[in-house]
């Protein structure tokens, strides 16, 4: 029903960003459509769904929400796809010593009197991956009170980068020439990393279907990849 | 007429006033403290006494029994405040014509008042910068302008200077003369109730303690005059002829007063006022004296005044007189009641 | 203006428009209430008070979900309004509104206070000159607290410029529409390498809040010279 | 004693005044607008003249040519402003013990100023329920608590009824007799200034129109004293005697004066004024008379000073005399220079 | 207290001590910078007067990154507090200065309106009285604006006790020791159906403030009265 020129509006959670901004504007060239992109934490994106908000499309970063919002038939069920995927990893500063293994390593002795940072373990998608992953590897049970938990998973890099932390568990795509990989969280020690999809049962249905392919073709793949991210 | 009945308790002290002014300019008068401007506060409707019954020529502005309590602004009264509240963010012409906007255009033109009262040149400054007595000079100016039914005065001229308060004082009496507005005044000063009242209405702690013309309140000592020169008769008078060695002659009830000129012209009525403490008394008629007014009398009364002086009151010609004079005069002279006097007036003591 | 990329210029003048309007539009509110809780004891002041305080006290994020769900065109009020035609969710007006709530405490405190501070014996006196009350407000009050509505109209406009959890999560973050400065300085932050452009941004905030504030004083100075001098 | 210079421009007006305030009472006295507060307030150091020289007792106060501006609050001066200036969140007992703390206990004690002052009773009061004498007396009492080197006065006595004024204007008196307490006293009021001065700067548009002793400069009509009750004369006198009809015998120079009872006792110096108008001139000496004072004299000048009146310049054995008489009676005495006359006085007139 | 749990016993208490803390511990610097900008002219106080109003004009986030690089153990300052043995990262006291400076916009604010509208009169009838400047401001200056002072403290308590960005960006998320009511509740909102944890806590916060605000109101009309009446 609407019209082609009508911009559609994608809700996506803010650390798609730069990827989002790259294939919308391939996206802009080839089919001609404009996106809007409103970028921002999942569950201040969810919620503003559930009150109506004019989006076509959400992608979020973790499936709580997305469940939420199916649970409440916001979203055309059949659309949802995972369309990608992240990897959880431990980084230290640039000048920290070589990578760990994380099975024989003690992270509650390396961080001494410091504090390990990751986002808020009970309500950020990444702070909730790292605790599953924490608990995994039986390090939780030490390290708990030495963690500092940010709003965000950014400002969690950033206090290592700013030296205030030892380490962060982040997100692969948050990688950043200021810091290093100390070691990569196995896949299996937390639940799936991925990034749902799903076209909203009130919006511009075509168009965003239409889009939610194009996001799942090899060469936009490709983009993801560009950035960090893998696909399911 | 001013109807006025107000009672209210103040922390320890306690107002409880009932007074008519009519037609014409009444004077408060009273010590500090006394109530004065807690009346002038319930007149105006700025205080709320537990009982207050006010009435302006049938109007009623507070009936506390009956629960009326006419807004100050609907009132239409001119407030002259004893200190000023001039309003800083406005320059003194705003400040002169500010009343204007809410009242019907009237008799008093600005340009009149800042004549009168000597602000033309003050017009566009600001009212920081005045002085005390320029300060003053304004609030009167912007209490007139805004075409009062009656006029509020909280000691108006206290800050003013001698030069000042002559030009002013008679301009109160011509607003009630030619204008009819009439006018309640609280001052301390005698001279002003003298030059202004047609009613005084004298204060003592937050009561009435006397009312009426001023030269019957005036005649006799009392607590709230101290100050002996305050005693003296007020007597009405006809401007009668104007002498070529500038002297004007007035006609006083049966008798003849010669006073400084006066501005007024023949047939006019003034009134002159006659203080105890100006008047000697002589047995026979004195002669070669440089008072010109010299007056027979009776001793209609003696009266205590202070440990060395009484107050005598006359009978003569021009209505009753009072004189001050020491009990060793009154020895001296053997002087009683019934006895015939002379009294002798100088004449630059008067002013009419 | 070729210093500024097309997106910055459109996230810098949406941001200055919220903030003016949300500065200019709950002035007379402001003014009313604190005139309110200034000078009348009414039932539910303290509420009022209290209510006018919430913004503050109240993390960003709760006041944008309370303001959602009553103005979100599901909400009470949001869905009355639409049928008038008014949207406030994910336009540009919601943020103005967001903005205008969060400031709005600051607006009232600066205003009831400068209207504490007036001699009540001034408007007393108006009001012996035949000012009825209204003039009295106009004439007396009015340009005595002028100072006070100056310094909580620009603690307003500051607000408004650096507003960022209320209005992310009752208006989004839509570029063109609803992306304020604050908020993309924010999606700036979430990315890597996006230091470099939050930097620029916040440093146009600082120099719009900065011109404001001067430009406030300035007109202060003016105004207490043709005043005081 | 003090020495001022001033120079300063206020807008339109420009204030260049210089004068020497010896040890006594020294009162600024002009008209509204003529200066006299922006003179105080440099005194004091609250204003700050392009050109100003203060030195009080050697103590260079203010000197711009030196850049010395000594601060205010090291100043030590007493200061009763113009409009109070009352600390309202304090009570009137902490207003009053405000300067306690920052200045030297002194010879002025609470006790004694809140019952001279009359202000027991309101000591708890919050400022703002005082009535408008009420605040002025606050205002005095706070400043003489200050143990001030000397007191700078500005109208403080103009909100007062007569009775206070009465009271209080000796006390300024006293303060300085009695504790050296150097006076500078702003007033409109022909009688403070007489009945305190030591020395009289006349203020007229912002500078200095007339200075010096009291006698002096009131001795001669002026425009600043357009009341023609100001002029008279001012005479140095010793209680003599006390009679027991409540009369008082002064020495004056080699004369005598009856006058109403005083409280000073035998030998007390004291200024008695005898104002122009008050002295009735006679060619032969007066019988029958109830005035008691009658001094024989000469006449030393005639000066006009109405188109009615004359000023009539005496010499008498208690000092020179002023007398103001009608142009007609100057004729029908026929008095000129030398003439020999009586001086008829009443008493009642007089106050020591 | 076994209407609260112990979480949120602490989470209480941490708020508050923080708030009261931020609030008493900014007074004095308020008073002072509030002063300053009323009454001296110097070298850089548009500088200074722009600084004090950062916090409001930048998004809170900002302001939390600058104070973590100030006053971070690697930071400027931070690291020559740490040599004193001072701490602020990571512990309630940099909580405690997040506060404050957020909070500290507000409180200039409104001291420095009521140091404007003293009348200097009174400050010179005092120094004639032999007051030195200082006793001056002690006596008179300062219990004259106690009204002001009473409404920045309680600006600064209410925006102390919602400060959300800036506390959480300088000194994290750690229970017991940075937790304070705001990032608890945002924690509860960023999970499906956590609103109902959210509610309790935005509750508490609500009751807090308006007690503060309650009691400031009834402090301010019994000076007002003993002043006034
Ligand atoms: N800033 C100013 N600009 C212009 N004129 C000023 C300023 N300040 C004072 N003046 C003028 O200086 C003159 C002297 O004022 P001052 O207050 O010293 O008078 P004063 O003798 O104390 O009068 P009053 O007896 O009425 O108190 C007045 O005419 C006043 O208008
Ligand atoms: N709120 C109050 N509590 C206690 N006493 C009060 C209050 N308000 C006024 N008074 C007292 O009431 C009396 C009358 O005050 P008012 O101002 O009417 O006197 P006034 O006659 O105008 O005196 P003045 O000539 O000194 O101006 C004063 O003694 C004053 O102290
Ligand atoms: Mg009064
Ligand atoms: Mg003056």
């Amino acid at each position: 029903p609407a019209n082609q020129d009508d911009p559609i509006t994608v809700f996506a959670a803010s650390s798609l960003q730069p990827v989002l901004e790259e294939v919308a504007e391939v996206y802009a060239i080839t089919n001609g459509q404009r996106i809007t992109l409103s970028l921002a934490g999942s569950s201040t994106l969810a919620r503003q769904i559930e009150q109506g908000a004019p989006a076509d499309l959400f992608i979020s970063a973790n499936r709580g929400w997305m469940d939420a919002l199916a649970a409440k038939n916001l979203i055309v069920e059949a659309t949802r796809v995972d369309v990608a995927a992240n990897r959880l990893i431990l980084i230290s500063r640039a000048q920290n010593p070589a990578p760990i293994d994380l099975s024989g390593f003690s992270l509650a002795t390396a961080l001494g009197d410091q504090r390990l940072a990751m986002a808020l373990v009970d309500a950020v998608p990444a702070g909730i991956y790292g605790k599953q992953a924490l608990k995994h590897l039986g390090l939780w049970e030490a390290v708990a009170p030495s963690i500092a938990q940010t709003d965000n998973v950014r400002a969690a890099l950033r206090l290592v980068v700013r030296g205030e932390s030892p380490y962060a568990i982040v997100y692969a795509t948050d990688l950043d020439p200021r810091v290093r990989v100390a070691a990569i969280f196995p896949d299996e020690s937390h639940s799936p990393i991925r990034y749902p999809a799903a076209v909203m049962a009130g919006g511009n249905v075509e168009a965003a279907v239409d889009f939610l392919k194009f996001l799942q073709r090899d060469s936009t793949r490709e983009l993801f990849h560009k950035h960090g991210f893998t696909t399911p | 007429m001013l109807e006025v009945s107000l009672q209210h308790r103040l922390g320890g002290f306690t107002l409880d006033a009932e007074f008519t002014a009519p037609a014409g300019i009444t004077v408060l008068f009273g010590r500090s403290g006394s109530g004065k401007t807690s009346i002038v506060n319930s007149i105006a409707g700025l205080q709320q006494p537990t009982q207050a019954r006010v009435i302006l020529n049938g109007d009623t502005l507070s009936d506390t029994t009956n629960g009326i309590h006419k807004p100050t602004h609907a009132r239409r009264l001119g407030y002259i405040f004893q200190e000023g509240r001039l309003f800083e963010h406005l320059s003194v012409r705003d400040n002169l014509r500010y009343g204007q906007r809410f009242n019907p255009a009237g008799r008093l033109g600005l340009a009149d008042i800042v004549e009168l009262l000597g602000i033309g040149d003050l017009q566009h400054r600001n009212i920081r910068t005045l002085s005390g007595g320029e300060k003053q000079r304004v609030a009167i100016g912007r209490a007139l302008l805004s075409q009062p039914r009656m006029l509020l005065a909280d000691e108006p001229l206290a800050a003013l200077d001698k030069e000042r308060k002559a030009e002013l004082l008679p301009y109160f009496k011509h607003l009630n003369d030619s204008l009819g507005i009439p006018v309640l005044y609280v001052t301390h000063a005698t001279d002003e109730v003298l030059q202004l009242a047609t009613t005084v209405i004298v204060m003592d702690d937050g009561k009435v303690a006397r009312q009426g013309e001023p030269s019957l309140v005036f005649a006799q000592p009392s607590a709230a005059f101290e100050d002996s020169r305050d005693i003296g008769s007020v007597l009405d008078a006809t401007v009668d002829q104007h002498h070529d060695d500038g002297l004007t002659e007035l006609q006083v009830g049966a008798g003849r007063l010669l006073v400084p000129e006066t501005a007024s012209t023949t047939g006019t009525q003034v009134r002159v006022r006659i203080a105890a403490q100006d008047v000697l008394l002589a047995r026979s008629r004195p002669q070669g004296l440089s008072a010109l007014n010299v007056l027979s009398g009776t001793i209609e009364k003696l009266e205590p005044h202070s440990s060395s002086s009484v107050i005598v009151h006359l009978a003569s010609p021009v209505g009753p007189l009072v004189a001050r004079i020491t009990r060793r005069s009154l020895q001296n002279l053997g002087l009683e009641q019934g006895t015939n006097v002379f009294a002798i007036i100088k004449t630059v003591a008067l002013e009419a | 203006m070729d210093w500024l990329s097309a997106a910055e210029w459109s996230i810098v003048s949406l941001s200055m428009k919220v903030a003016v309007l949300a500065t200019l539009l709950s002035l007379p509110f402001g003014i009313f209430i604190a005139y309110a809780l200034a000078r009348w004891e009414f039932y539910g002041k303290q509420l009022l008070n209290g209510l006018v305080h919430l913004p503050l006290i109240l993390p960003p994020v709760v006041t944008g979900y309370l303001l959602l769900v009553t103005f979100g065109t599901q909400g009470v009020i949001g869905g009355w309004l639409a049928e008038l035609g008014i949207v406030l969710a994910f336009r540009w007006t919601g943020a103005v509104l967001a903005a205008a709530i969060m400031a709005f405490p600051l607006m009232v405190r600066a205003i009831r206070l400068s209207i504490e501070a007036v001699d009540l014996h001034l408007e007393q006196a108006a009001s012996t000159l035949g000012a009825p009350p209204w003039q009295v407000f106009r004439t007396i009050t009015l340009p005595l607290i002028l100072p006070g509505i100056g310094a909580g109209a620009i603690l307003a406009f500051a607000k408004a410029i650096g507003e960022f959890g209320a209005t992310i999560t009752f208006v989004s973050n839509i570029p063109g529409q609803t992306q304020t400065l604050p908020t993309a300085i924010y999606t700036f932050l979430q990315v890597p390498d996006g230091e470099g452009g939050a930097l620029r941004l916040v440093i146009i905030s600082i120099v719009i809040a900065m011109s404001a504030l001067l430009l406030s004083e300035y007109i202060a100075r003016r105004v207490a010279q043709s005043v005081g001098g």
